[in-house]
């Protein structure tokens, strides 16, 4: 497998953002995106989400034999924002339970992944309950309850607790060992070993 | 697309205090008329079905602009709008969960209204199988205007310059089919056939538009 | 001063212990008692009230008077009792008084319905329609959608504690609908043409009629308090089973306490 | 506390859609009467009124949820509830913006509206005088209504429920005054007095109530 | 001026989660919270600032002489939530210059205030077109546009880069030298060598 965005250039409200970004990562490999704020981190991987349209470039998934995947990169994809997609009035197992079933190709169970994240108590409380780093603890566990070769995650850490960011480099460790490919913006040290890093300038 | 349609079901249902405030809701917009237009029965059974389908357009409107909104400010919307379903199919179940939470429920309490506002057994009939026809029609529409707004910093507007204009025609048939139904000179089958029409148009092109929308207006 | 205490310490800590706990051994010993009190007179009530004579103006239907009148009252007291509660909850925020007036908010509903339901049915043989907007079958009708507006309004929060107040404000406002059905027959007036509201103002009633319905309204009240004190019960158990949930679901969390406090 | 009566206003123009909507709902609730109704001219004109005031009463609370919805998911309530002014005062504040943007346009827009309706000039000054007079009762009685539901993911409809029972003495006191107004037999400095003392009475008690509101269900 | 938070307790749903924390800051003294997700240190500082009533305890505020401030210390708080508390819809400068006006104790002008944390390019951009940082870096210029002498900041610096950190700091090491006092939550380090410590376990 192999994710490949050549020439990628961003707008919003008309402005070029990002311009002419290109790269290639193979199976297993991790790119760390880091830059000063609003130069363009979330946008860039919003664009390789599919969720902003390419002024001009592409991006593209592909097998090993250079096939390219059917259908949308989008739909290999999962995108955590800065946002954690979750509904406050649900319990935190209906929201997982929700998101595992609307995203199909089902991989851990909603207890399992809670249990990943350290959070299997909390299975039962609305998600409003929760505390700012309990919440993206439960959005991290979203990743794991359906099985995406392609992780795009935007600050994935912010909120969490020392103990909370070792548990994610551990799982994010296992996603890279299982062949998947991650591209992860941050201002903080993640822990990976990252094979490929990319750095904006305002 | 079950778990959506269940999912957001329940947030409504939850959030809302239960199906019970919907009824509740028609229950005190209708109780309000009398109050305004006085306790004339005739009156009252002749104004009974604008009352009903005013209730239904206000109950479905309240609600509406929350269709996408909450789904957006959360970081939903993004999910949502990245997998493999057909986008305008999620579209469709989202506002088949918004009319089956605030459609539906009328149009099975229009009997029990229908009597407190003197509506004969006929009048009731038509009204009930009229709402049943033209509330969805209101869903759909909704739904495209809620989703050309949701991107929009200044979507509000556009919401409801874009829907109302386009559901009064929807009020207009349904209740002149009701009237047909009721009186010997109007036409009843004509302006039902419209609304069904109307349905059936808005169900397809609503969902249509409000996908279009939203993967055109991603930021 | 610049203290932000609360006015109370108890403000749902305390609750779970002395109080309830109190309470519920009393409601464990008073609802038979209370309950064998209400069938007695809830069976008198009847006996008494199919032995009443016919009227000459309304035949058999006067017997869905016994079983009107004493619901429109019991709505009506439902309804105080629950304000006095909500005053409770205000003022002292006493956890008991919420959950007296919660408890009450379905029995008065369900008293509402019947009132409305038999003035309803008697509605139809006596003027011709089951629905009329007069002022007291209306003013009786926003008193339902008070009462159901409540228990949807104390639903839709997830914690009983954070319902208690906006719970017991709105219950207070609410509160002016009951004079209103109790005098507003002449205010209607002022506003629209007197149609058939006469018929309530009925002289005074004759012995006959009136012992029967006296004792069905002392049945209905004990029916009420007995059904009250046995929602409360239930309440304040349900209560108990959701913090205890809560607790177990915080196993690891929840408690903070101060570690260490060091000069830098 | 002017910087929050303009802020909220144009907070509410830019993104409520603000007075157009309350303007178009009021358009939808006129042009279906007539199709209920039939040709008759006359009766119109006497339920014009009515009309008017239902259609006024049921735009107030279209908007009505956002009051405190947004400033409390964006954080803004927090700073709000913190500063030196008297709560009652902000709360007051914002419902004066609300009738602002919503209920002053539909006043204005009265003699359009009457006109339509066939409505007299009498009517028409008479409505738009009990609507000017009116309506700030119905913005006043919403905000409490609002900041019981603050705390709710989705209070919409359920705040509606607790309003309308609360504004109908609003209603029956514009209308008889209108009524007053334009038959001879009907008394109108009454309900007219009465009909300000509501609104007087309101604009303390709705902000007090709020503040109240606010103050004890902070999370 | 001092701050005094004595035996505070704190509950949520009925349950403690904050329970008996005192401790007392005298002015220009800095205290900073840590501890693991869901320990209660978001629960404390709203307790602080008057936003979640005291199950028990109390805070208090006075000056030298011991003389309690008038009128509850939430009036001298400055607050920063998870939450920035700017309207999306309006404009930078708009934003500010609202909290400005309504806050009272007019402070650093708007300009100078953007100025401070360097984003005075954006003023007139509306406050949605903002990346996630740089709008953390205006809420934090709501600090500085009116005048409190006791900031309560939870988790400050989620998100900023790591020259708007330094920026932070040194805009809290000047409120602490003219005299104030602060509260604040955090994961990171703020760079702030505090006075006090409190660690909070789960
Ligand atoms: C749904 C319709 C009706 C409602 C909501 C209703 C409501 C009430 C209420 C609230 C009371 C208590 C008034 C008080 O204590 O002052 C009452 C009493 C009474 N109602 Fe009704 N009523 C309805 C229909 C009727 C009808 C159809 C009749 C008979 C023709 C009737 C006859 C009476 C009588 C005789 C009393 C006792 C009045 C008294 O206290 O002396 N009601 N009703
Ligand atoms: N509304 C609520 N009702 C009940 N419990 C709540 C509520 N809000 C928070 N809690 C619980 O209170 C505890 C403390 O939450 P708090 O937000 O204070 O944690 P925190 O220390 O700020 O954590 P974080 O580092 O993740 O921000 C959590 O266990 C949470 O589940
Ligand atoms: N909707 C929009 N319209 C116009 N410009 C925008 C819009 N959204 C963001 N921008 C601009 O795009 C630039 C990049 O924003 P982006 O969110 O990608 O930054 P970022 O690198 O993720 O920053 P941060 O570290 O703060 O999250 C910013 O300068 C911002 O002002
Ligand atoms: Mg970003
Ligand atoms: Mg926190």
């Amino acid at each position: 497998m192999k994710l490949t965005v050549d020439n990628m250039t961003l707008e919003r409200g008309g402005e070029p953002i990002v311009s002419g970004i290109g790269f290639e990562l193979a199976a297993g490999e991790a790119l760390v995106i880091t830059g000063e704020n609003g130069s363009g981190k979330s946008t860039a991987l919003r664009g390789m989400a599919g969720l902003l349209p390419l002024a001009s470039g592409s991006v593209k998934l592909a097998d090993e034999t250079g096939k390219p995947f059917e259908g949308p990169v989008r739909e290999y994809c999962h995108y955590l924002g800065h946002q954690n997609a979750m509904k406050s009035g649900l319990t935190v197992h209906d929201n997982l339970d929700f998101w595992r079933r609307f995203n199909g190709h089902p991989h851990l169970a909603v207890e399992e992944a809670l249990e990943e994240v350290d959070l299997l108590h909390t299975a039962d409380l609305p998600f409003h309950y929760l505390s700012a780093g309990q919440k993206r603890r439960v959005a991290i566990a979203r990743l794991l309850v359906s099985d995406r070769p392609v992780w795009i995650l935007d600050e994935p850490t912010s909120g969490l607790d020392a103990p909370s960011v070792a548990t994610f480099t551990g799982l994010v460790k296992a996603f890279a060992e299982s062949g998947g490919i991650l591209v992860a913006a941050t201002h903080l040290d993640l822990g990976i070993n990252a094979t490929r890093r990319l750095e904006f300038a305002a | 697309m079950l778990a959506l349609l269940s999912r957001d079901i329940r947030l409504s249902l939850h959030s809302n205090g239960g199906s019970l405030t919907g009824l509740l809701f028609f229950l005190a917009v209708i109780s309000v008329f009398p109050f305004a237009i006085g306790p004339d029965n005739a009156l009252l059974s002749t104004l009974a079905p604008a009352i009903l389908w005013i209730g239904a357009l206000l109950a479905s409107l309240l609600d509406l602009d929350r269709l996408f909104a909450q789904d957006r400010e959360d970081g939903s919307l993004d999910i949502l709008v990245m997998q493999t379903h057909p986008l305008a199919l999620t579209m469709f179940v989202k506002a088949l969960a918004h009319w089956l939470v605030t459609g539906l429920p009328l149009v099975l309490a229009t009997p029990v209204f229908g009597i407190m506002l003197n509506l004969s057994f006929q009048g009731i009939l038509a009204t009930a199988g009229t709402l049943l026809v033209g509330t969805p029609a209101i869903a759909f529409i909704g739904t495209a205007g809620a989703a050309v707004a949701v991107r929009l910093p200044r979507g509000g507007m556009l919401i409801s310059v874009l829907v109302l204009p386009l559901v009064i025609p929807v009020l207009i048939f349904g209740i002149s089919a009701i009237r047909g139904a009721l009186e010997e000179t109007a036409p009843f089958t004509a302006p039902l056939l419209f609304l069904c029409a109307v349905t059936l148009f808005t169900s397809v092109l609503g969902p249509l538009a409000a996908a279009i929308m939203l993967r055109h207006s991603a930021d | 001063m610049t203290t932000m205490t609360a006015d109370t310490q108890k403000i749902s800590g305390v609750w779970s212990l002395a109080n309830p706990g109190r309470f519920m051994g009393f409601a464990n010993r008073a609802v038979p008692v209370m309950g064998t009190v209400a069938i007695l007179l809830l069976l008198l009530g009847l006996y008494l009230s199919f032995n009443a004579p016919e009227d000459y103006q309304q035949g058999y239907t006067v017997l869905i008077m016994f079983i009107h009148v004493p619901a429109a009252w019991l709505a009506m007291m439902t309804y105080t009792i629950m304000a006095i509660s909500a005053i409770g909850t205000i003022v002292w925020r006493h956890p008991m008084a919420d959950v007296s007036l919660r408890s009450a908010a379905p029995l008065g509903a369900v008293f509402t319905f019947l009132a409305l339901a038999t003035g309803s049915l008697w509605g139809k043989p006596m003027w011709g329609t089951w629905w009329e907007w007069d002022a007291r079958m209306t003013s009786v009708l926003i008193l339902l959608i008070i009462y159901l507006g409540l228990i949807a309004l104390s639903k839709a929060f997830e914690e009983p504690a954070e319902a208690a107040q906006p719970v017991a404000i709105m219950t207070l406002t609410g509160f002016v609908i009951i004079p209103v059905i109790k005098f507003s027959v002449d205010w209607w007036n002022t506003l629209h043409q007197p149609a058939s509201v006469s018929r309530f103002d009925r002289p005074a009633m004759s012995a006959e009629f009136l012992y029967p319905l006296l004792v069905m309204a002392a049945a209905y009240m004990a029916i009420f308090f007995t059904l009250h004190i046995m929602t409360m019960r239930n309440e304040v158990l349900a209560r108990r089973i959701r913090s205890i949930k809560r607790q177990a679901a915080r196993r690891n969390s929840s408690k903070a306490t101060l570690l260490h406090e060091d000069e830098a």
